[in-house]
């Protein structure tokens, strides 16, 4: 822990970036992102298992862009983010330096400081499990289902929704300053959360996923009601991968699945 | 006498060789089903996924969806992309539990008349034989006081 | 004063039984998947054993999510009108906590402060509260500082607080004593017997607060407590006070309706003109908005708080903004 | 005990279209209920929300004087979702209006005094209801002066009543465009409101300023106003905050401890100080 406050005083002192973006204690044993803008501020940081937040969201944040350069805490999930984020032309190569665990376990290792995308790539290139046992599970047994059955089920789970756009905001990727939700001419999808409006949000969003997702499942985190709402988009860039090859968070220079296309593309289904 | 259900078909078809694959049909004085409103996009790349999940919420049973074959685009990739999109959206429909048969995807030239007219009445028969897609109707209106 | 009695667990059965022969429906926290929710239930067993709070509010029983307040059909020239009656069903709500049963009065003060809102008021008519005093609290709660308590008595009409072999009835209003009417053999002599609630220390000074609030506009504090806000409606839409609504038109070329629905004065287009220009532009006003309007607008214009100390919000925020720690930290800063 | 439903508006018929300037346009407006229309009653300042069946409803003030008995008028622009289905419309057509809602200029206190109108763009609208209903009442008032503002002459609304007003000889009008936006013909000033003001140099004795018009107007108008000697309690506006009930309860229009819709839209500017600038 103190080798990654020492690596973020320095930062801060040397004037390299201008916040840190972290964590530190929340409320019980909860872990919150924290900012540290003064190199005293920096023993605040916590870094351990309880840190689960996705802290990229914080890179396209206004009011955090304009702190100054960053540096951020990032765990895998951040730093799948963070590159996908270059690869969408959201930040540039260097925007923010980029603090890692090594062997993901900050009491461990040393602290490691990745500056450009190159470095996040072979950093990355490391680890190739992305989605958590418990995730591939629940995806396992919604697949297992009847087409019937998991009608039944995203009905009823999604009719709980309120439209709280927790997992929207919550969410590295969902950075559109003008969300096609908060568009209405036309209003594509009703305002209202009730049935019909809460279906068609969660399918647009998972949509609007499908390629772009780094699946750290922060949405299905954020969700106040607790609907498991990232299998959503889990699923759509499961899709993707299985379909087209490809992942999102990878590399900085991947090209958007659904803009791009090979004359080969296999389908079984158009007649 | 209880009344037979007739399917409401939407179809969305790219301006170049569906539509003018449709239009063939009926110079050709073919006859098919009337079950289907066709509605005319510039090109399959532009037939977003919110255009079918509207048709079924304005109370489409069934939805094709239609453009040039492979190779053919008058705008060179439209359909290509269009493709990766609808691969994609089918899964997710099927994820979340949509009933898939009630969407047919296709490759209709502006030549192929006939195979037009067969579409759509296979397509008729099947979505009559599905029955109302009601499913999908108990979102509408559902979750207002 | 109020009339206390005892009511057994095995009563407790009897009455659920008679309230629902009288055709009222009961609403309950119900644990499903380990959420807490607002359900309707048959019978004591299906409620929640030790619940701390449901997710969201009592509120959504009178200000549901969504609403219709009109429809209408259109033809060439020519509008009808719809005027809906609102579908209240006469309910109970049981085992609503104290401090969500005194939001029904926040709640009150902005739809009936000058003209009356109907849908609300139907609503409320149609709801009985019979309220649940706490035996435990966590980190997000603050209800004494905000002059609440965890057997507070505002807003139930019935108030339990658990007891050995079941609960001390409360009954504190005209309908508490109409719900006590349809089994009174259910409900035997309470008085001497004391009521048993968790301790809860005050968090900070509220008044205070709320003298210095007004000085404080200007301060960083609210750019550095909102810095990690993400500026979803998580916080508004579980609050059982908020009331901030929006209206959303959906038609169809021959008909159409107006829907009242949830909105949250933290999004950005909540405030957005037509002109792109924006009052509260920037989050940190989008935060100072919502701690300025319970804690100090709520107190001037309608003499009482905005808030109730429940902490849903704390719990339901994907960014851990703590609203107690936060209002502790305001207090303790110098004006 | 049943309530009647504050949501749901009154049906009104459009009587009269005018286009007033690209994109803006004014409505005449006639109630459908013989009923309604009689029990109609508002004051200058108020405002109503107009709906477009199957687009929502929009927020603008009455722009006539209720001195003009039978009808209202509202002016807009085409901006939005609403606006652009209202701009739509055809005379015949049926729209609906909730309102009067929100308070009022106060007229009674400003008798015997001299009234300087200043207004920027679109903002006309508020002030035209204002401007006829003093005119209508002119034993009422001293010296009445309109200052006008648009950035092109195109962009000037009530064109043929700012003609009227200039033929009228109990009342001052200064039209002015912002530079670039004359045309050879323009006979009216060539700057922009505030300068125009300052140049103007209306006496502060004895008199009330009213102004209305673009946030930016509005702050650069104001210290000309100091200059001249207003005092914060003889200076008028009105605020256009975003609003959905129109009655004090949606939150929308919440500014401290003031519901626009409620305790506005008319605020003096001594009113404004005591406010959050959230507006």
């Amino acid at each position: 822990m103190e080798a990654l406050k020492q690596k973020a005083k320095d930062l801060l002192e040397r004037g390299e970036v201008k916040a840190i973006v972290g964590y530190t204690k929340g409320t019980g044993d909860i872990r919150r992102p924290y900012f540290a803008q003064r190199p005293e501020q920096v023993d605040g940081l916590v870094l351990d298992e309880a840190c689960t937040q996705n802290l990229a969201t914080y890179a396209t944040k206004h009011e955090v862009r304009h702190l100054g350069k960053l540096g951020v805490v990032a765990l895998p999930v951040t730093q799948r983010a963070l590159l996908q984020l270059m690869a969408e032309r959201q930040i540039r190569d260097g925007d923010v330096i980029v603090l890692v665990a090594e062997e993901g376990n900050v009491e461990k290792g040393n602290v490691k400081e990745l500056a450009s995308a190159a470095a996040l790539e072979e950093h990355l290139a490391l680890k190739t499990d992305v989605m958590d046992e418990k995730d591939q599970e629940l995806l396992a047994k919604l697949n297992a289902k009847s087409r019937e059955e998991r009608w039944a089920f995203w009905h009823r789970e999604l009719s709980r929704c309120v439209k709280c756009y927790a997992c929207r905001n919550s969410c590295p990727m969902c950075y559109c300053d003008h969300c096609t939700m908060d568009c209405n001419r036309p209003q594509w999808v009703p305002v209202a959360s009730h049935d019909l409006g809460n279906f068609e949000y969660h399918v647009v969003r998972a949509m609007h996923l499908a390629g772009r997702c780094v699946e750290c499942g922060e949405c299905g985190r954020a969700c106040p009601v607790g609907i498991p709402v990232h299998l959503l988009t889990f699923f759509a860039e499961e899709s993707v991968h299985r379909q087209f090859g490809q992942r999102a968070g990878h590399s900085a220079k991947l090209d958007y699945a659904l803009s791009t296309f090979r004359p080969d593309d296999k389908e079984s289904f158009i007649r | 006498m209880e009344e037979k259900f007739e399917p409401k078909l939407t179809a969305f078809v790219c301006n170049w060789c569906t539509y003018a694959g449709a239009d063939l049909t009926g110079t050709s004085r073919i006859k098919y089903q009337s079950n289907v409103r066709v509605l005319r996009v510039p090109c399959t790349g532009r037939i977003d996924f919110m255009l079918v999940m509207k048709a079924f919420q304005k109370g489409a049973d069934g939805v094709i969806v239609s453009g040039c074959h492979p190779n053919d685009c008058h705008y060179t990739s439209g359909n290509y992309h269009a493709r990766r999109r609808w691969m994609v959206y089918k899964d997710l429909m099927d994820f979340m539990g949509m009933d898939t048969r009630r969407v047919t995807f296709s490759w209709v030239s502006a030549a192929e008349g006939v195979r037009w007219a067969q579409l759509v009445n296979e397509v008729t028969d099947q979505v009559r034989a599905l029955g109302p897609y009601a499913e999908y109707q108990q979102l509408v209106g559902a979750g207002i006081e | 004063m109020a009339d206390t009695f005892e009511l057994s667990h095995e009563a407790l059965n009897g009455l659920f039984a008679a309230l629902r022969k009288d055709g009222r429906r009961v609403l309950a926290p119900v644990d499903s998947d380990g959420r807490t929710e607002l359900n309707e239930v048959e019978s004591p067993a299906q409620v929640a054993k030790d619940y701390l709070q449901t997710i969201l509010s009592a509120k959504e029983v009178v200000f549901p999510k969504v609403e219709r307040l009109l429809s209408y059909t259109t033809g060439p020239g020519k509008v009808e009108l719809k005027d809906p009656e609102p579908k209240a069903l006469p309910t109970v709500l049981f085992g609503v906590r104290p401090c969500e049963a005194a939001a029904f009065g926040a709640l009150d003060a902005v739809f009936n402060w000058d003209t009356r809102d109907s849908f609300f008021n139907a609503r409320m008519a149609q709801i009985a509260v019979i309220g649940l005093s706490c035996t435990k609290a966590d980190a997000a709660c603050f209800c004494t500082t905000v002059g609440g308590g965890p057997a507070d008595t505002r807003g139930s009409d019935i108030l339990l607080s658990p007891i050995e072999g079941g609960f001390l009835a409360e009954v504190l209003t005209e309908k508490g004593r109409s719900i006590q009417a349809l089994a009174p053999e259910l409900f035997q002599d309470g008085r001497g017997i004391d009521k048993t609630a968790v301790k809860l220390d005050k968090a900070f000074d509220q008044p205070a607060l709320t003298a210095k609030l007004p000085g404080m506009f200007d301060s960083a504090l609210w750019v550095d407590q909102s810095l990690r806000c993400i500026g979803c409606g998580a916080c508004a839409f579980v609050c059982p006070t908020c009331v901030c609504f929006d209206i959303q038109e959906e038609a169809d070329p021959k008909q159409g309706q107006r829907l009242r629905c949830w909105d949250s004065c933290g999004y950005r287009m909540f405030t957005l003109h037509a002109s792109g220009h924006n009052p509260r532009e920037v989050q940190s006003q989008r935060w100072r908005q919502r701690i300025y309007h319970k804690f100090s607008y709520y107190p001037e214009r309608y003499g009482m708080l905005g808030c109730v100390g429940c902490g849903k919000c704390t719990r339901a925020c994907p960014v851990d903004m703590n609203l107690r720690e936060h209002l502790v930290e305001t207090s303790e800063m110098k004006a | 005990m049943s309530e009647t439903n504050i949501y749901l508006p009154n049906l009104m018929r459009i009587a009269k279209i005018t286009e007033e300037s690209p994109a803006v346009k004014t409505f005449r407006l006639e109630f459908v209920d013989e009923v309604a229309a009689q029990n109609f009653e508002f004051k200058t300042g108020q405002f109503g929300l107009y709906s477009a069946f199957g687009e929502g409803e929009s927020t603008f003030c009455i722009a006539s004087s209720p001195t003009r008995k039978g009808y209202i008028e509202c002016t807009f622009r085409e901006a939005g979702r609403v606006t652009a289905a209202l701009a739509d419309k055809e005379v015949g057509d049926i729209v609906g209006f909730r309102g009067p809602y929100g308070n009022v200029f106060p007229l009674e206190d400003w008798q015997g005094k001299n009234l300087v109108f200043i207004a920027g763009g679109i903002a006309l609208p508020p002030l035209r209801s204002v401007i006829w209903n003093c005119l209508d009442l002119r034993d009422w008032f001293k010296d009445i002066t309109v200052v006008y503002g648009a950035r092109s002459v195109a962009d000037l609304v009530y064109k043929h009543e700012l003609k009227e007003w200039s033929e009228r000889s109990d009342m001052q009008l200064v039209t002015t465009v912002d530079p670039g936006g004359e045309t050879p013909d323009w006979k009216g000033k060539v700057g922009f409101v505030p300068p125009v003001v300052e140049q103007l140099g209306p006496s502060a004795e004895n008199t009330i300023a009213i102004v209305c018009g673009p946030p930016i107007m509005i702050k650069l108008t104001l210290p000309v106003l100091q200059k001249l000697s207003f005092p914060p309690e003889r200076i008028f506006t009105t605020l256009e905050n975003r609003m959905k009930c129109g009655l004090g309860k949606c939150g929308r229009c919440n500014t401290g401890k003031s519901f626009v819709c409620k305790d506005g839209p008319v605020y003096t500017l001594a009113q404004l100080n005591e406010l959050p600038a959230e507006y």
